[in-house]
This record gives C-alpha cells, sequence and structure tokens, in this order.
C-alpha cells in the first residue's frame, strides 16, 4: 500500500506559510503591539476562539500567537505581540502593508458550544487577556446565547491594561459584569489594587450552570484555582490555555509536550479535569 | 576604507587584541571566499593587525584575547566606552582560554619560571576574560574561533537580530554528523560537557575534544571526571584535561 | 636638518602582536634604537609543566595562531625524541606538505597585505581592493589553496587538529590529494608567476640598506631545509639541533617581554632570507627564475628583501607540494594510527623552520609522560637584535629625511622581518643579562 | 512464501544486481569500531555481518538537517524545497529498525500527516537481515525477533555459509527473480538466538510500572551520572523531535528555513520565552525520555515505543543502560505495588486537589 495515500487525512505541506498582509497596527503599550492582519485573496483563518497559528519573519524564526479576535470578525483578524523575543522584537517593527508569514490556525479553541446558555466567568491575568479576548468577542457578539458574562482583568498597573477602548466598552456595558484590578495602582488609579485573585471571594456564582476560562502566567493558575476550589467551582467548568514553545505546531516537534499532551494539538485551551494530573502542566 | 569616504548606514567596525596568539583574527582573514562579502556591509575602521587607521568611535568591536596585564584592563575600559556593541572574540576572550592556565599556578612562581630574576620588569595579573573586567554583549567561542559560529554573529548583528547562542554539548553536532564516538577508538574527549557550535570539528578529524569552547551551562563536572576516569585517566588527569582551557576562576578584585 | 630626533611608534599596525619603535637621537649620536615588545607575557613554559604528552602540541599551537603548525611541529618532534616514537614516511610527508601550506599560507599574508599597502602608499589593503582587485583577488585566491592543505590535511589551518605525537589521527583521501594537485598546478603555479611580475614591478621602491650580519636556518642535505636539518651557520657553519643553546643563548632586556639572542656576533638574522643565503642552491628552478626576475642574489644583505625572498619560497612552496603529494599518491595512502607508544623518557628537542625562521622546542618528559620542563625558542625572539642592529645603522644613514619619512623607513624595517611578536613572547632561563647594549 | 539460498560469495553480485533497481544504501565500514548506512557504490564494502549501524535509516527519511523553504529578503517571498523520493533499496536492516521505522511512519502520519518524511517512504525496498545479540540488544523484551518480517520485501537469514532469502512482498519477489545465483533454500534447523540483555517484565506491563515511578529515586541517581549530552535521543531510531531555524546567506538577502535534530534530553528543550523551562532538572528529563518510549504513546498504541536496539546504552559515555533503568523500576514497582492494592495513584499538581 501507497504509504502517501493510506492515511485518513491527506499529507500536507505543513511547513509553508501564507504571507499574510498586516492592515491595522496599535501600539498598547511599550512592550505590546496590537496587529490586524488579512490573508491573502480574502481568505478567512478560519480559527476559533483560543486557538493560536505561527507567525514567521523570514531570517528571524517562527513563533505561536494567540488569535485575539472572534472568528465573527471577517476579512481579517488580530493577534496582539509582547516583545519577549527576537522575533516579537522584529515583529515590533513591522507597519501597515507589510507582509508577515502564518501558518494556522492549529490547537483547540474554547468549546463555545458547550458553553451556551452557561454563565461565563473569564480571568485573564497580564496577557493572558489576550486569548480571552477572542473568547469575550465571541460571547458578546452572541450575547443571548450565553447567561452572565463575568470578566476578571488583573495586571501589574494600569500602564499595562491592554485593549484600553475595549475595556471602557465591556466597564459601560450593563450585560457585563467587568472587574479590573491592579498589583500596584499609580495616584489617578481609582480602581482596585491586588492581585486577580482578591475579586473572586466576592463572587456569587451559579456552580453548577458557570463555566470559568482562565489565562495567564503559570504562577496565577495555582492561585485562581485554589480560590475556585474555594467557590466549590466543579473542575469539569474550568477552561485554561497553556503556553509552551513550538516549533510545527502540528504535534511532531516535541517542543510542547506536557507529558502525554501536545499543547499544539491537545491544547492549547484545556478542561482542568484533562491536566489535573499531568504534573508538568503548570 | 576610511571613515571618511564611508557612508553613514554601514555598521562601522573594529577588531582588537589582547593576551593571544592573534589566531582568531588571522582566522577571520582564513574567510578568503567571504571576506569581500563581509566588507560589502560593514567599515572596518580600526584593525591594528592589517591597517594603520585608527577610529574614536565603533558600532561592533570585536575584541581578541585575555586581559593579563593592567595597561590591558585601561584599554579594555577605554574601547568599552567608544563601542556600542563588544563581542569577545575566541575562548581568550570569551573564557580566558588556555592564558588562564597560569592562573593555576602562583603567579610568582609562573614569572620566574619564564623570566627568573628578571620577572618584576613585567607585570602581570591572573589571565581573565574579557567580560572580568567590562560588560560583553556576544561571545563567539572557540580556540581559534568557530568560522561558522562567526559569520552566524556578524550576521546577526549587521541584520540587527540577537545571534542564537548554542547551549547544547559538542556531542550533539557529533551525532548529526554520524562521527564514531571516540570513546569507542579507547579516546577520551570532552565533548559531552563542550557548549557545540564548533561542527564538531576535532571529533570529525579523529583529535579528543579539548573543550576549548567553555562548557554547556550547568555542566555535571562530576559526571564527566567519573567518565574521563571510568576511561582510563587517572582523576588528576581528568581534573587537568578538564582545565585545559576552563582554569578560569573569576577573581572578585577585578570586577 | 636637526640632528635630534624622537621617534616613538606606539604599537606598531600591520604586525602580529604589540611592539613600539623607539629612536632617541641627540645632537647627533644615536642613544637609543630599540623595538620594544610591549605584548603580554603568556608565560608558555610555565603552563606546560605537568602535562601529558598528548596536550603538549596542543597547548604550544596556542603560542602562536600563524604560526600554530610550527609549533606544533617543532612540539611533535621534541615529544617524539624524548619519548622514542618512530613516524612513518607518510606521517613525514603529510607533514612537509603541511609546512609548505603554512609557509606559503603565512608568506603571501604577509607580502600583500602586511608589506605591499607600504609600497603602494596606502595604510592598510581595503583601500586597494577597489583600485587592485585583480591583485587582492589573486592573493586571497593564494591563500585559499594554501589554507585548503592546511584544512584537508590537518583539520584546520588555524590550530591543526590531525597532527599528533607519532603520527595523524586522520589522513586525507587520495581524492582530496588528487584534487590539491590539480589546484596547485592549475591555480597555484600561474599565480605564483604573477605574484613574481607584481613584486619585480614594485621592486624600485624596496629601500636600498645593506647591513650584513651572520645567518642562521636549517640545512638538510637532501633538500630545502623546511621541516627538518641540522643548524647552519653562515659564521661558523653546521651545528646538531641538540646544540641548539650554543647558538640562542637567550638574553633579556628590559625593554622586551621577549628575550633576545645572539651567537657569534652581536645579533643574527633568521627566516627567509637567512635561509635563501643558506639554502638557495638546493631551491627549484621556477623558485630560483623567480628570484632572478626579482633580482633577488645570493649572498643578499639587504633585511628589506627578506620579503622578496618570501615570494621566491611561495613558487618552492607550491612546486614541492605537487611533488609530495606525486610521492604519497606513489606510496598509496595508508590510514595508520598515530604511534604513541613510549619507548623512553627524558629530553627531546624540536627544531623546524616556520615563516619568520628557525624554531626549537625542547621538553623534559618524566616516566609518566608529563613535562617536567620545557623551553622554546622562537624566531622572532631571535631576531630582535638583529633589528636593533639594523636600526642603529639604518637611522645615521636617512637622518637627513623628513622624520615622517624615517618613521615610515623604520616601521618597514620591522615589518620586513615579519615579526610576530605575540608569540616571541614566552621564555626560558639560559643566559640573563640585564639591558646590556652600549 | 518463497525462500531461497544466498551463497556469501554472492553478496557482492547481489548487491550489484539490486543496484539495478534502483540506489542501494546498506551498513558499510564507518570508522574503527562502527557502520553506518550509505550509498553503495563498491558493493564489496557493504557488510552483512554488523551489530548496530551508527544511525538507524530514520537518516533518510528525517535527516539530520533539512531544508524546508527558501526565502528571499529582497522581496519577502519564499519557494519551496523539491523532497527527493528517489528509489532507494535498504540492505541489511536489522529488525528492529525496520520496526522503528514503521513507528516513526505513526508519527508522521497520525493526526496530521507530514508530506516531508512521507514523501522520502515513498519508493523505499527494505531488505532485513538477521543478527547476532550483543551485549547491548534487547529488542526480544520489546517483542521483536531477531527474525521478525515486518515491512520487509526480503529477509535474509543467516547461515553457516550464506543467507536463506524469505521472499515477502510482490516487489520482493521482482529484485530478485532475475538473479540467478539464488539457489534452493537448505534445510536448516532454526538457530534460537539469545538476548543477553533484557528487560525483565513484559513489555505490556510497562506502562503501570512507569505510572507508579514518576517520583522514583532512580531518576536522580541517573541525573547524577548522565552529562546530559543528548547522545540518547540522537542515535534513537524513535526519536524524532526536530528544531526549526532561519538561516541567512552572506549577502543577507537569501536565505532559509532548515530543521534538524533535537532532544528532550537537552537542557534548553523545553524552555519557553520567558525564561521558564518545564523540565529544567537533568532527572525530570531522563523521565520524559523513558516514558516517550515506555508511557506516553505506548498507553495510546498499547506498543513500546523503544524498539531495543541497545544504541543509547551502547554510546552514552557514562554507561547509563535504559535496560537498567527499566529494570530498577520494575524492581521498585514489584516491592511497593505489587504486593499492595492497585489502586491508581494520580499524579495531583501541587497544591491543587479539586
Amino acid at each position: 500500500m501507497n504509504i502517501l495515500t493510506k492515511h485518513e487525512h491527506t499529507p500536507l505541506e505543513l511547513y509553508y506559510p501564507e504571507m499574510a498582509e498586516i492592515t491595522a497596527v496599535n501600539q498598547f503599550t511599550e512592550l505590546e503591539k496590537w496587529f490586524e492582519i488579512k490573508l491573502p485573496d480574502g481568505k478567512e483563518l478560519g480559527h476559533q476562539p483560543g486557538q493560536f497559528a505561527l507567525f514567521s519573519i523570514f531570517g528571524i524564526g517562527e513563533a505561536a500567537i494567540s488569535i485575539c479576535s472572534a472568528p465573527t470578525k471577517k476579512g481579517a483578524f488580530d493577534i496582539c505581540v509582547r516583545k519577549v523575543g527576537m522575533l516579537t522584537e522584529k515583529m515590533h517593527q513591522l507597519e501597515v502593508g507589510q507582509k508577515i508569514g502564518v501558518r494556522g490556525p492549529f490547537g483547540t479553541g474554547f468549546p463555545v458550544n458547550d458553553f451556551k446558555g452557561k454563565d461565563i466567568l473569564i480571568i485573564g491575568g497580564g496577557i493572558g487577556i489576550v486569548p480571552l479576548r477572542s473568547l469575550i468577542n465571541h460571547v458578546i457578539a452572541y450575547r443571548e446565547d450565553f447567561g452572565r458574562i463575568i470578566i476578571l482583568y488583573g495586571a501589574k498597573n494600569p500602564d499595562e491594561l491592554l485593549f484600553p477602548d475595549e475595556l471602557e466598552n465591556w466597564d459601560n456595558d450593563p450585560s457585563i459584569e467587568y472587574h479590573v484590578t491592579v498589583d500596584q495602582g499609580t495616584p489617578e488609579w481609582q480602581g482596585n489594587t491586588g492581585v486577580i485573585t482578591t475579586l473572586i471571594p466576592g463572587l456569587d456564582l451559579d456552580l453548577d450552570n458557570t463555566i470559568a476560562a482562565i489565562v495567564g502566567p503559570p504562577i496565577m493558575y495555582k492561585f485562581v484555582l485554589m480560590a475556585l476550589k474555594s467557590k466549590r467551582l466543579p473542575e469539569d467548568n474550568i477552561y485554561m490555555s497553556l503556553e509552551r514553545r513550538m516549533k510545527c505546531g502540528v504535534g511532531k516537534c516535541g517542543h510542547c509536550q506536557i507529558n502525554d499532551s501536545y499543547v499544539c494539538l491537545d491544547g492549547p485551551v484545556y478542561q482542568f479535569s484533562d491536566i489535573k494530573n499531568l504534573p508538568e502542566a503548570i | 576604507m576610511s571613515t571618511q569616504t564611508a557612508p553613514k548606514t554601514k555598521p562601522q567596525i573594529a577588531f582588537f587584541d589582547f593576551t593571544s596568539c592573534e589566531g582568531c583574527q588571522l582566522n577571520k582573514l582564513n574567510l578568503e571566499n567571504h571576506l569581500l562579502e563581509i566588507l560589502e556591509h560593514v567599515d572596518i575602521v580600526e584593525f591594528r593587525e592589517a591597517m594603520d587607521d585608527k577610529a574614536d568611535a565603533y558600532d561592533i568591536a570585536f575584541i581578541e584575547g585575555s586581559i593579563s596585564t593592567p595597561s590591558c584592563v585601561e584599554r579594555i575600559h577605554d574601547i568599552r566606552r567608544r563601542a556600542k556593541i563588544l563581542v569577545a572574540l575566541g575562548s581568550c576572550a570569551v573564557t580566558g582560554g588556555i592564558n588562564a592556565m597560569k592562573n593555576l599556578q602562583p603567579i610568582e612562581d609562573v614569572r620566574e619560571t619564564v623570566y627568573g630574576k628578571d620577572k618584576y620588569l613585567f607585570p602581570t595579573l591572573p589571565a581573565m576574560p574579557v567580560s572580568a573586567i567590562v560588560k560583553v554583549d556576544y561571545e563567539i567561542h572557540g580556540c581559534p574561533m568557530s568560522i561558522p559560529e562567526f559569520l552566524v554573529v556578524f550576521k546577526a548583528l549587521v541584520m540587527g537580530k540577537q545571534p542564537i547562542k548554542p547551549d547544547s554539548p559538542v556531542c550533539v553536532e557529533c551525532k548529526l554528523r554520524e562521527n564514531e564516538c571516540l570513546y569507542d577508538r579507547g579516546m577520551v574527549c570532552l565533548g559531552p560537557i563542550t557548549l557545540s557550535g564548533c561542527d564538531a570539528i576535532c571529533p570529525s578529524f579523529g583529535q579528543f575534544c579539548t573543550g576549548c569552547r567553555g562548557l554547556v551551562p550547568d555542566a555535571n563536572k562530576n559526571a564527566m571526571l567519573d567518565i574521563l576516569t571510568d576511561h582510563g585517566l587517572s582523576l588528576q588527569e581528568a581534573e587537568k584535561r578538564l582545565l585545559l582551557f576552563n582554569s578560569y576562576k573569576q577573581p572578585d578584585t577585578f570586577k | 636638518m636637526s640632528k635630534n630626533l624622537d621617534i616613538n611608534v606606539h604599537h606598531l599596525t600591520r604586525v602580529e602582536g604589540h611592539g613600539n619603535i623607539v629612536i632617541n637621537m641627540k645632537e647627533g649620536r644615536l642613544e637609543k634604537a630599540e623595538l620594544q615588545i610591549v605584548e603580554a607575557p603568556r608565560y608558555f613554559e610555565a603552563l606546560l609543566k605537568g602535562r601529558s604528552f598528548h596536550e603538549a602540541a596542543i597547548i604550544t599551537s596556542r603560542i602562536c595562531g600563524i604560526c600554530a603548525l610550527g609549533h606544533q611541529i617543532a612540539s611533535l618532534k621534541a615529544t617524539e625524541d624524548a619519548l622514542g616514537l618512530e613516524v612513518s614516511e607518510q606521517t613525514i610527508l603529510l607533514r612537509k606538505l603541511l609546512v609548505n601550506g603554512a609557509t606559503l599560507q603565512s608568506n603571501v599574508l604577509h607580502v600583500y597585505f602586511l608589506v605591499a599597502p607600504d609600497l603602494l602608499n596606502a595604510p592598510s589593503v581595503f583601500p586597494l581592493i577597489p583600485t587592485h582587485k585583480n591583485v587582492i583577488l589573486r592573493a586571497l585566491r593564494m591563500k585559499r589553496l594554501a589554507n585548503d592543505i592546511g584544512d584537508i590535511v590537518s583539520g584546520r589551518a588555524v590550530h591543526p587538529i590531525t597532527p599528533v605525537p607519532g603520527g595523524f589521527t586522520h589522513i586525507p583521501t587520495a581524492g582530496e590529494l588528487k584534487e590539491l594537485r590539480r589546484r596547485l598546478i592549475e591555480e597555484g603555479l600561474p599565480d605564483v608567476v604573477e605574484t613574481v611580475k607584481t613584486i619585480k614591478s614594485l621592486a624600485g621602491r624596496i629601500p636600498d640598506f645593506v647591513r650584513e650580519t651572520e645567518y642562521i636556518s636549517l640545512q638538510d642535505k637532501n633538500e630545502y631545509a623546511l621541516y627538518d636539518g641540522e643548524i647552519f651557520s653562515s659564521d661558523t657553519g653546521a651545528t646538531a639541533v641538540r646544540n641548539y643553546r650554543d647558538i640562542t643563548s637567550e638574553f633579556v632586556v628590559a625593554h622586551s617581554t621577549s628575550k633576545h639572542a645572539r651567537h657569534a656576533r652581536s645579533s643574527y638574522m633568521v627566516g627567509a632570507l637567512a635561509r635563501w643565503n643558506n639554502n638557495h642552491n638546493q631551491l627549484t628552478e621556477i623558485s630560483l627564475n623567480a628570484a632572478e626576475e626579482m633580482g633577488l642574489k645570493p649572498d643578499c644583505y639587504n633585511p628589506y628583501l627578506n620579503n622578496v625572498a618570501q615570494v621566491v619560497e611561495c613558487a618552492h612552496c607550491v612546486e614541492d607540494s605537487i611533488a609530495i603529494i606525486d610521492r604519497l599518491l606513489e606510496l598509496g595512502l595508508k590510514n595508520e594510527k598515530p604511534n604513541q607508544t613510549p619507548t623512553k623518557y627524558g629530553v627531546g628537542i624540536g627544531s623546524t623552520e616556520v615563516p619568520r625562521g628557525i624554531l626549537f622546542h625542547e621538553y623534559e618528559y618524566d616516566r609518566k609522560g608529563n613535562i617536567v620542563f620545557a623551553n622554546c625558542i622562537i624566531p622572532t625572539g631571535q631576531n630582535l637584535a638583529n633589528i636593533d642592529d639594523d636600526m642603529k645603522k639604518l637611522v645615521p644613514e636617512i637622518i637627513d629625511k623628513p622624520k615622517k619619512d624615517i618613521t615610515k623607513q623604520l616601521e618597514m624595517l620591522v615589518r620586513a622581518y615579519d615579526p610576530c611578536i605575540s608569540c616571541s613572547v614566552h621564555l626560558l632561563n639560559v643566559k640573563f643579562i640585564n639591558d646590556s647594549e652600549d | 512464501m518463497n525462500k531461497h539460498n544466498l551463497l556469501l560469495q554472492n553478496i557482492p553480485d547481489f548487491v550489484a544486481h539490486l543496484q539495478t533497481y534502483g540506489e542501494v544504501h546498506a551498513p558499510c565500514q564507518k570508522g574503527e569500531n562502527s557502520f553506518s548506512f550509505e550509498q553503495v557504490t563498491d558493493p564489496s564494502r557493504v557488510v552483512l555481518d554488523y551489530a548496530r549501524t551508527l544511525q538507524s535509516i530514520r537518516k533518510y527519511f528525517l535527516p539530520p538537517t533539512e531544508r524546508l523553504l527558501n526565502f528571499s529578503l529582497t522581496d519577502n517571498t519564499f519557494t519551496k524545497v523539491a523532497i527527493e523520493n528517489n528509489h532507494r533499496i535498504f540492505l541489511g536492516v536489522h529488525s528492529y529498525d525496520m520496526k522503528a521505522v514503521l513507528k516513526l511512519d505513526f508519527n508522521f502520519s497520525h493526526r496530521t500527516p507530514e508530506i516531508n518524511y512521507l514523501k522520502r517512504r515513498e519508493n523505499c525496498t527494505f531488505i532485513g537481515v538477521s543478527y547476532e545479540p550483543d551485549d547491548y540488544h534487547f529488542s526480544r523484551s520489546v517483542g521483536i525477533t531477531v527474525e521478525n518480517t515486518e515491512g520487509f520485501d526480503l529477509f535474509l537469514d543467516r547461515h553457516e555459509n550464506g543467507y536463506t532469502v524469505q521472499v515477502l512482498t510482490e516487489r520482493g519477489t521482482e529484485i530478485t527473480k532475475d538473479f540467478t545465483a539464488l539457489g534452493e533454500a537448505l534445510e536448516i534447523p532454526e538457530i534460537s538466538r539469545q538476548f543477553k540483555n533484557k528487560i525483565k517484565f513484559n513489555y505490556n506491563r510497562l506502562p503501570e510500572v512507569m505510572e507508579q515511578s514518576w517520583n522514583s529515586p532512580v531518576w536522580e541517581e541517573v541525573a547524577q551520572r548522565c552529562v546530559g549530552c543528548g547522545t540518547c535521543n540522537l542515535v534513537c531510531p524513535t526519536c524524532y523531535c526536530f528544531n526549526m531555524v532561519d538561516n541567512v546567506d552572506l549577502k543577507l538577502t537569501d536565505g532559509s528555513r532548515d530543521r534538524h535534530w533535537d532532544g528532550c534530553l537537552l537542557s534548553s528543550f523545553a524552555a519557553v520565552a520567558g525564561g521558564e523551562n518545564f523540565r529544567e532538572k537533568l532527572a525530570s528529563r531522563q523521565r520524559h525520555r523513558i516514558y516517550r518510549k515506555f508511557k506516553y504513546i505506548t498507553d495510546k498504541t498499547g506498543d513500546p515505543w523503544c524498539v531495543g536496539c541497545g544504541r543509547c546504552t551502547a554510546y552514552c559515555t557514562a554507561g547509563i543502560s535504559i535496560v537498567e533503568i527499566v529494570n530498577r523500576l520494575s524492581d521498585e514497582f514489584e516491592q511497593t505495588h505489587l504486593r499492595k492494592s492497585s489502586a491508581p495513584v494520580g499524579q495531583k499538581i501541587q497544591g491543587v486537589s479539586l
């Protein structure tokens, strides 16, 4: 039997990117920059909230970055990039009209269909808000499909809050319960100060009917999970997104492997019950 | 290529040598096939071995050699002040290299062995890597510096990106080349804990790795010593072999 | 013109290593004419103490990146002499091929990149790239060919890998040698002929200066000595290598971290010109024709013509390399393992010619095969006293020229010796005389 | 199934015959004490009696370095790279290396099939050969006998004067039918080949052993002796982790995106951009390597992902033996868990148990 034809899926040229165009940029903070990106020929990326793609600049390399727009946005998609290494530094230098290589989307998204009819509790720490923004925009777009929408957002300081215009919209939207906190305030800061877990005890949740979606730095997960545990939120109702270095995006290169799970295939979005037995997860 | 005529867009680079054999600079001149291409991208504004010109400031200063005299210390501070990016070139500059072997013996004995009662004519310090005195931005390892690594760093700096720093051991490159392991020939080799980036050139030519590129981060030295002694070296010989290019102990006094 | 002159060239350029030229003349009397060596001392003899015979050549190769091969060969010969290790004909032929490659590489580098800018009034080779592109490309091609000999036979031209006590860790293939041979014939020989033409066209710009001195080199009854032989002095004739200390009697002077040496007179010269004067009749035909073409005659006393002698040697190295490869192919390459089983322990001396002159390594080994004593005598160290003596004669002869011209001519004199200051800095006690020049 | 006899003296002719059907790749002497698969130009260099090659034939399908695409920096475009898939005949493959290829086939076709690997695998013929197990082979312990013919088109089983040739596929028939020097198969009593190196438990039970071994002291003990050089990964026929790097030419106008072998034992393998390293400790990397072979994929496929070739042990300069590790874990398992009730001990994320 021919090895090329005996598979369920057709073997693919997995490593060739699409050359997509940058159509808008917005510098949120010194470290974070937002890009709107358009695939050639008006093609849709076709992603689910929570999925990621691999972005590359020739001569520099490739890295996995979450898509931060909802699939409801048509004709283009958004990413928000934190400057942490060489590639992201070079991405920050890109301007409107320039092209960037895109492969994807990859990985699991939030199972939004299963979330229908539920209360959605979204907890984002730092740049964790970036992948969550695609979920937030999705649930806002289909507002009537969901129960309460509660957003908890924590940042180190007010200057590091991302998507400032949207934060204001969420705050002003009576159908969204939006709570923000910063670790360290400034004289002008009127809101909460303290770590994000301080926002959790005050929540009154319909435990069986609430889905929690959490994204943040590794240290945050531990404490948020403990806080939700003390609320007695069922662990099957908790979803989180993990970050690992990825080279291939398709479950081959091995870099993102957590025990027997590939973050690029089985994640980045996991149901907590799926990873609680993976000691290397967080 | 003088400073006056050079268009400002090209990075101005300079080469300096300290205590060394100057083999790294020679190795650079041995890039015959690429030398003219390299000169397309940069202007060399100071390079004592090859030219008379001197310059006041440099975009990139490449430093060869260890710091081993009081006047070296002054000179390297001066270069650092005038260089935007400072790159240490080769083992002597990066790790102290073979020069640092002298640090293993009492300095007075070393001086006396070579100059006898005239030893005080020539001031000397323990041999130190450049990073013991000033901030080093990038390092190109090897004795002599590896040409492939030099090109990687050079291209990255000219393109304004950070060069990828190897952190795996020589064994990896040896396996990629499908070399026979020298241990299987009854030899001992420092490849298992020596930083890669040389394309395993010595083992590929049947010679043991001498550790000239320095050790990998968090090298398990005890395990390495066990390997060396299991393969026939005495513990003393094994320790000496490890120290061949890795004798430097950073003295606090010159930080 | 004033009879007072003060020249201080700080960190002379276009030489290997750090040296200063200091000239001090007061009212017509020359008080000081020195090449000061200010290179940081490196203490190699001390580093070698306690080191195994497997490591000796690895360490001494690092004395000098330019003559790494020469140090390695001298070191291996000293070790083999001390430990009673026999080497095969194939090993000797491969080493001679390497010596030719290293000599060719060094001579091309020196003549084209360090000396030619002086003759063309340029501060370095770089401005010559647009104006003399073909010459530069030729120089790079010759250097590449020479380095390829090193890369193929020894793994790497700088700090060679494969030569070890008793032989080689890796033998090149017949195919690799045949390809080298083809390039030596198709590129090497024509490039040498062109080099001779280039130098001939510049010969008029070489300063005319004569000072007869003692010339010391190796001499071999069978061939132009580069790899082996006995010591030969133009003043006193042949001396066995084991008596090298009679020749080199080193002494320390305050103005140099490198020791000085002298033999029959206050100074002697080593290097290409010494080899030419002592052994010219053993050169290949093409090399002798090249010498004639460029006007180099036997018993030449102009140190500036050392560079012309270097070009003559380029021709010799190319031709001799072809002959060596033919012999190796005729013998058939064998995958020999190095002979590393010592038959004795004790003192061994190795000598070889490197581009800058005769080089000696002496080691004493204990019964474990570790070094207890080491001595290395480097060519530039031997030339230093001769350079000082040349300057003392030269300065009064050109004292009426502008200071700038005097300085340049002195710099050119030092460069003519192709001094390798970085490696000359080392050394061991033989005889100590404090700054004793008159 | 057809059987023939091939005499030793006819091997070079047989190799020459095979060359008329495609490139022949076979073990040849590499260094002083080693062998390597090479394209055969001189049939007399082929060595069929060998213990193991330095690298398995995975190097043909997943090359140590592979160009994935070429790019131009001047116009920010790329061009595709043709994937070579010449007809190759692999002669003299041991059963464990064949099995390893079948495992890699799974890895590169499972979920997202990769054309680069599969295209190279497309036109291959495999001729197996038997071997005498040495001190390192332990294939039998992972269910692969010396004579296992799975995946082969032909199999050569050694006897005193030559080989019994089993024809296993149509392709096998095709490439032997015109070779006149093949004789009638001899009646040869079956040789029983003994493995000195053995895993003490049946491989079916190893996932269970691993399940209980997460906190075993063995990992730290192994880490004390290990230098972390990654050789065990790089010589393993079923390892396939890789890294991807962009390389630019000296003109700074063009370049290529290349991938090369990587290894989970190397220190920065699981490091992420922020500087966090999820398997920072050598002990945790050793554990990951062993779990990759005996648990993670095994849980999903039922098969161990180690083929018992012995390379990781034979080429480990520190003398760390995979069989010894597995046997130590099995001993511990026997002592601490077997006699107790077999309730699974779930691994909990520290500090959290909901």
